[in-house]
């Protein structure tokens, strides 16, 4: 596990030594540090039993508190996913940087594997403390990635971003982490959870509300307003951000605190942690209508995630066997889902310069795959069958249906059905609205008229292709995945 | 009597004092602030203390009221009437009072024997300074001996204010000094210092000597009556002021050069710290003066000696540098 | 005799509240020094104050008297060396102002303050 | 050298007080800083060799002139003492390394022998009030400490440093004179000056007006010394106007020094022996240090000059270490004595930071430190390695003690939540103000008029990351500062291990 963060590090020095020689070598390191730590994850995926209980200790800070190590399923699920997008994210962003030729591209992507080391880090913690710290050296890694551009927006939506999650984890993530180690003497996790006994009543209500508003990387409601702000963000940040790492650390936090820290059973039967899913379900429903007015591509994925995340809050807020599967299926697949979906929209930008809903009408001819892949994308948003996204959105309505939670329910339905309103339009004029000449259909005074552009460029084409086609293998093969995260509900 | 005394005294110091706060001119306050240095120095001595009587009168008296001139010659004489925040300042000082009369309402009686204060660590030392020392004068044993580390570092705040000074008042100052030069007529040798009034030039030649043989005195006789180093380096720096304002600046330049001023400050300091030092070497703790001869009571003896040479060396050394300093400022 | 005792810790509270007082309100640095000095000096009332006891003499030995009642030495070996601490205080702070005198040309600390937001 | 471990206090201040009449003769140009480099070097030497001699147990106690404890003065040197000689030898230590470039530019070769005399004698203050156990002995070093450091102040080729001095002066001489007052008020009810003789003298008579009024007056002095909130007025310009090497060395030991007779005094002394001392304690002190907090740092968030943004940040971080100390339990003052420690690191980096940008730029308002990162990259990012430490992002000294205080402010129920939001809201306004100045840095325009600036000189910029990376090694595996500072609560609380 130590090699799983430390090879992105190493990888980032490489690439700050080779960066300043030349580019073509520059891309060379960025994939073989990927590969490398595709191929490290993978080991440690197969022979999951002998590596996953023993606990590797770096550092003991103060007695009782510990940097551990620990590669358990849940763990497992989530570096593996990271891993394998952070290779196609790779060559994706190799070659939008090429197209676009950005600045300073050597910083890009040493930040870029400083964020991936500390996702690992995040994926593997064993205790809270080690959580907390690679939670903060993501939102700083990650930080320089936003404002990367450097001009006024993006500085300004960068400073949103670091103030939001700054203030979350230290305002509230920090004292609930301190009042747990207080109340327990250990943080570590353990399966079945550690507050049994230490703590009951309305207090846990409030010790769990600071946890879900402490960790800002999951976006719920009232501490989402970052995830918009970080739009400014050149298009494979935001694939990272959105779809990788950033969101799925924090939702991963919260499923990692609610199972291993509070416990499924201790939580049952506890009265005050019942307004969850209503907070979740609330925001699904705001994000998905605000989704609806958004004008910008980009902007509207932002809020549809926001909206997805809390899929995945909800769910585990139901502690429910069945629902916990479809939360942690729905943070693979909606994974697979948005990156496709913000890989079109860089294409289309790259190539088009278009980034408002009304330019790309009969964009379909002109980039017939990056539509498709686009359409794909949409579907599993909304959780059609063909798509993976029917497959968590299944579990997830299972589990619903067996703890009789007719909110959760309710839920469910209506956001498929605005999941539907604001992503088919879009599908539908792209494939059959009719390209308008002039100046028409750029009402707003952007001065982009329709300029001849052909398909996106090949690198980035091949890896939109390869998360549309996992995002459909997904939905046929997701055994597997679901083995494994069983395991994890049976406690091992 | 004494009770009549104190009270007389003890009032006329409070009268200065407001005095002085009042006072606009600031070479009257000055003036006024030496009467109040003597006054204090008649009422310690009232209470029985002669060693702290001769240091507020020396350096009280003496050489702050110099130090206050001299600055005062360099700035401006009078003070504008401007009192800026007055009330706060009331408010203030009245909660200080206060509160320091409030402590002095429980059973605080005024020299009475049997006090906490004379019970404890006092009376020890009246004993044994005869056993250990065996000096009269008890004072100069615990200021040399039993606190010797206390004067060390006593030593040490008058080296840093003289470093201070030096390192302040070294710079050129700002004022357009090419302007300066042609503007103050090159004062020759002989027009400097007040050669000549008569009745200052001719007391002054007789009163120099006899200060800095007082000084001497004061300094080696330190262990029988009152007397020791700070005191003997105020009254040896006074005379050679004196000296100074007599036959003007470059002269006493002259008798006591810049080197030698700082060969003394850091000479003195020195010599304090190798005693100190030489005990350890010799077997001791940091000043333990016993070791230094066979017999520890001469060993003593000679460390009290030997401590307060070092300590007049460097006052005197500092309070003249400083006066040169301030001197040698209007020059410019 | 008690009523005398009391008059040297009034005597001390007045010289302390005279000396802050100049040190607060009066503008000018000299003036202020001044007040600084009385402030400390009030202390050494205080402690020599302390040291006192009736009709005792002072620490020094004669050789013939050998029933003596002493006042307490330490006080004033503490006195002595707070003095010193002064005097090295004031002459610290008159070099300063000296300085200031030159850099800013007056020694009021409210046209100083002028000055400088200039 | 076992010979010498038993003279090792009284080296520890002989050393550096000793050094400073030869180093006032070394003429020869460059001499006397080397030699009070050096000097400084050993006396950290003999701090570290003190502690060890701590950790391993010992009761270091040394009488001076082999006078026995009551009526000679003696040294003692525990857990706190050792921790807080640390912090001091090792500040001027750096300091001193990264002073000489500066210095040269700005004071000229004839003065220099002097200045580095007051920096020794300021050192030698310091170090001796750490080592003394005895009441008016620490009055005599607080006056050497002040005084030399009013000189230090007043070095620099700005002239707002004189008034500035002037009035931290008089505030200064008013503190130690409030504390003398203090002392003679207990001198007179317990009849003698060393603190452990004291402490057992002053059961019988604690509750009678004296003692509680000099616990009042030596408590204002020393918190005017400290810079504690409403009595902090000097500190901001002080610092702002002094040469940078001398806040580097100041700003990260001189409150603290003040700080820990503070709680020395107010824990071994008064703690067990006044009634409800603890309560009038965390009443009065409490207050003042939230106050400091949230005052400080929200002065320090639209504060123009980075020198006084810093010195507000410092009246706020004592702030935090009062709060600590406020909560009178063993946590809360090991979280107390413990920032000390970790402010000292994070303080003395920061202001190296902007010794490096004081030899490049012109000024330091932060509009003309707009795009520096680019022609000085590495100091700016010490400067933002450091920042975090002061933030306190894990991995960094300062959440360590940030983790203690947030620890010992939840055992005080309600009341621990309500601090707990002034520590977070202190932390947030600190990322505040340290992000506006990164963020000028990195992402500004430089402005048309600033001339091409090339990196810090080596020196300095080497010495700067020395102390930042010793912020994360601190960070990483603090236990020797978390063993010191818990050993030095229980002796304050009075339960000696």
């Amino acid at each position: 596990m130590m090699s799983a963060i430390g090879i992105p590090i190493i990888g980032a020095v490489a690439i700050l030594v080779v960066g300043k020689i030349s580019s073509n070598a520059r891309a060379a390191v960025v994939l073989l540090t990927a590969g490398a730590l595709v191929w490290v994850v993978a080991g440690l995926l197969l022979n999951l039993q002998a590596s996953q209980l023993e606990v590797v200790q770096i550092a003991e800070i103060v007695p009782g508190i510990t940097i551990a190590l620990r590669a358990e399923p849940l763990g497992l699920i989530f570096a593996a996913l990271a891993s394998v997008l952070w290779v196609i994210n790779s060559v994706y962003s190799i070659g939008y940087v090429r197209a676009n030729n950005e600045s300073n591209q050597t910083r890009f992507f040493v930040f870029f594997s400083l964020a991936i080391a500390a996702t690992m880090g995040v994926a593997f913690s064993a205790n809270l403390f080690t959580l907390f710290l690679f939670y903060e050296l993501l939102t700083l890694s990650t930080y320089p990635l936003v404002a990367h551009k450097g001009d006024e927006s993006s500085v300004r939506g960068a400073r949103v971003y670091l103030g939001v999650l700054l203030v979350t984890s230290i305002g509230f993530f920090l004292p609930a982490i301190i009042w747990t180690y207080a109340l327990t003497g250990t943080g570590d996790f353990v399966t079945g959870g550690i507050l049994q006994g230490h703590i009951d009543g309305p207090v846990v209500g409030l010790l769990l509300g600071l946890f879900v508003f402490g960790v800002g990387k999951a976006a719920v409601m009232p501490v989402h307003r970052w995830l918009p702000a970080a739009m400014v963000a050149p298009t494979p940040v935001s694939a990272l951000l959105h779809a990788v790492a950033v969101v799925k650390a924090g939702v991963f936090a919260i499923t990692k605190i609610v199972l291993y820290i509070f416990g499924g059973d201790f939580l049952g039967a506890e009265a005050s942690i019942k307004w969850l899913p209503y907070v979740a379900a609330f925001t699904i429903i705001a994000a998905s209508i605000v989704a609806l007015h958004q004008q910008n591509l980009k902007r509207m994925l932002a809020y549809s995630t926001v909206a997805q995340l809390s899929y995945i809050v909800m769910a585990i807020g139901m502690i429910n066997p069945l629902a916990n599967i479809g939360a942690m299926l729905h943070i693979v697949t909606h994974a697979f889902g948005k990156i496709t979906l913000f890989f079109a929209a860089g294409a289309i930008y790259t190539v088009s310069k278009k980034t408002e809903l009304n330019q790309l009408r009969g964009i379909g001819r002109r980039m017939p795959w990056t539509m498709l892949a686009f359409s794909i994308g949409a579907l599993s948003m909304i959780g059609v069958p063909p798509t993976a996204g029917f497959v968590s959105k299944w579990y997830i309505l299972a589990g619903a249906i067996q703890t009789d939670h007719y909110a959760v329910i309710a839920t469910l339905v209506v956001s498929t059905v605005l999941n539907a309103l604001y992503y088919l339009p879009v599908i539908y004029l792209a494939w059959f609205g009719l390209e308008r000449s002039g100046q028409e259909n750029f009402g707003q005074g952007q001065a982009a008229p329709t300029i001849e552009h052909a398909e996106a460029p090949g690198l980035m084409l091949i890896a939109l292709m390869a998360t549309a086609a996992l995002t459909l293998l997904l939905f046929f093969f997701h055994q597997p995945v679901v083995q494994l995260i069983e395991r994890l509900a049976h406690g091992v | 009597m004494t009770v009549f005394f104190g009270v007389f005294l003890l009032t006329l110091l409070l009268i200065v004092a407001i005095a002085i706060v009042r006072a606009d001119n600031l070479f009257v306050a000055v003036m006024l602030g030496g009467i109040f240095s003597l006054l204090m120095a008649t009422i310690f001595f009232l209470l029985d203390a002669p060693d702290v009587a001769l240091t507020e009168a020396a350096v009280g008296a003496g050489i702050s009221t110099v130090l206050y001139l001299a600055a005062l010659a360099l700035t401006a004489e009078r003070e504008k009437r401007h009192t800026v925040h007055q009330i706060k300042a009331l408010v203030v000082v009245t909660t200080t009072a206060l509160l320091v009369i409030f402590a002095t309402f429980d059973n605080v009686q005024f020299g009475d024997p049997t006090a906490p204060v004379h019970v404890h660590v006092g009376p020890w030392y009246l004993e044994n300074t005869q056993r250990y020392m065996d000096i009269p004068n008890v004072v100069t044993a615990i200021l040399g001996s039993f606190r010797g580390y206390d004067t060390l570092g006593e030593l040490f705040v008058v080296f840093t204010a003289g470093i201070g000074v030096l390192f302040l008042l070294g710079t050129r100052p700002k004022k357009d000094t090419e302007a300066a030069e042609t503007l103050i007529p090159q004062q020759s040798e002989t027009s400097e210092g007040l050669r000549n009034y008569l009745i200052p030039r001719l007391t002054g030649r007789l009163l120099v000597p006899i200060i800095l043989l007082f000084g001497l005195y004061v300094q080696f006789h330190g262990e029988y009556s009152p007397g020791g180093g700070f005191q003997a380096g105020a009254i040896i720096a006074a005379g050679i002021i004196l000296y100074a304002l007599l036959e003007g600046e470059t002269a006493a330049l002259r008798v006591v050069p810049q080197w030698m001023l700082m060969a003394l400050m850091a000479g003195g300091a020195l010599l304090y710290g190798m005693v100190g030092v030489v005990g350890m070497l010799l077997g001791g703790q940091f000043l333990d003066y016993s070791v230094l001869a066979d017999n520890p009571v001469t060993g003593q003896q000679l460390g009290i000696l030997l401590i307060e040479l070092g300590v007049g060396m460097t006052v005197s050394g500092v309070l003249l540098s400083i006066f040169h300093a301030f001197a040698a400022r209007d020059k410019y | 005799m008690d009523w005398l005792g009391v008059y040297y810790y009034w005597a001390f509270a007045a010289l302390l509240m005279i000396g802050f007082y100049a040190v607060i309100a009066k503008s000018n640095l000299i003036k202020k020094l001044i007040g600084l000095s009385m402030f400390q000096s009030a202390v050494f009332l205080l402690y020599i104050t302390m040291g006192k006891i009736d009709d005792g003499t002072a620490p020094i030995y004669h050789e013939g008297i050998s029933q003596q009642i002493f006042s307490n030495p330490l006080p004033q070996v503490l006195i002595l060396t707070a003095i010193v601490v002064g005097i090295s205080t004031v002459a610290l702070g008159l070099g300063i102002i000296v300085r200031i005198q030159e850099e800013y040309g007056s020694i009021e600390e409210h046209e100083i303050l002028g000055i400088d937001e200039r | 050298m076992s010979a010498w471990a038993q003279h090792l206090p009284a080296l520890q201040v002989g050393v550096p007080l000793l050094t400073t009449p030869i180093i006032v003769l070394l003429r020869p140009h460059g001499l006397s800083w080397a030699a009070a480099t050096l000097t400084s070097c050993f006396t950290f030497f003999i701090a570290v060799m003190l502690t060890v001699a701590v950790l391993q147990g010992q009761q270091v106690q040394y009488s001076m002139g082999a006078w026995p404890a009551p009526h000679g003065i003696a040294l003692s040197v525990d857990a706190f003492s050792a921790i807080l000689l640390l912090i001091v030898t090792g500040a001027s230590t750096v300091a001193l390394l990264a002073a000489r470039q500066i210095v040269n530019a700005e004071i000229e070769a004839s003065r220099q022998p002097l200045f580095y005399t007051a920096w020794l004698l300021a050192l030698a203050g310091f170090v001796g009030i750490l080592v003394s156990a005895d009441a008016f002995n620490i009055f005599v070093f607080m006056e050497i400490s002040s005084l030399a450091s009013y000189v230090l102040i007043a070095g620099g080729s700005d002239r707002r440093a004189l008034p500035a001095v002037f009035k931290y002066l008089v505030m200064g001489t008013i503190g130690a004179t409030f504390y003398l007052i203090g002392i003679g008020l207990i001198y007179l009810m317990t009849g003698t000056l060393n603190l452990a003789d004291m402490e057992v003298r002053i059961r019988e008579v604690s509750d009678q007006k004296p003692i509680l009024v000099a616990a009042g007056f030596i408590t204002i002095g020393l918190a005017l010394k400290a810079a504690v909130f409403p009595l902090h007025l000097w500190l901001p310009n002080a610092y702002t106007y002094a040469p940078v090497p001398v806040t580097v060395f100041l700003a990260a030991c001189s409150t603290k020094v003040s700080l820990y007779l503070l709680l020395r005094f107010d824990f071994f002394l008064f703690q067990p022996n006044l009634l409800n001392h603890n309560i009038q304690f965390s009443y009065f002190i409490m207050p003042l240090a939230i106050l400091a907090i949230l005052a400080a740092s929200s002065l320090a968030m639209f504060e123009r000059n980075l020198k006084r943004l810093l010195a507000y940040s410092s009246i706020a971080q004592v702030g935090y270490i009062l709060l600590g100390a406020s909560l009178v339990s063993l946590i809360g003052l090991t979280a107390s004595v413990i920032h000390m420690f970790n402010h000292a690191l994070a303080k003395a980096a920061l202001f190296l930071c902007v010794a490096c940008l004081a030899t490049r730029c012109a000024n330091l308002r932060i509009d003309s430190l707009r795009g520096v990162a680019k022609q000085m990259p590495w100091t700016m990012a010490a400067f933002l390695l450091a920042g975090l430490s002061l933030i306190g992002v894990p991995g960094t000294a300062g959440f360590i003690s940030k983790w203690y205080l947030i620890t010992a402010a939840l055992d005080e129920g309600l009341l621990g939540v309500g601090l707990i939001v002034v520590v977070a809201a202190g932390s947030l306004m600190a990322v505040y103000y340290l992000w506006r100045v990164i963020e000028a840095a990195y992402f500004g325009k430089t402005n048309e008029g600033a001339e091409i600036v090339g990196e810090a000189p080596l020196g300095i910029l080497v010495v700067c990351w020395l102390v930042v990376l010793s912020n994360y090694y601190f960070g990483l595996a603090p236990s020797l500062p978390t063993t010191l500072s818990s050993a030095a609560a229980q002796i304050l609380l009075g339960q000696v291990p």
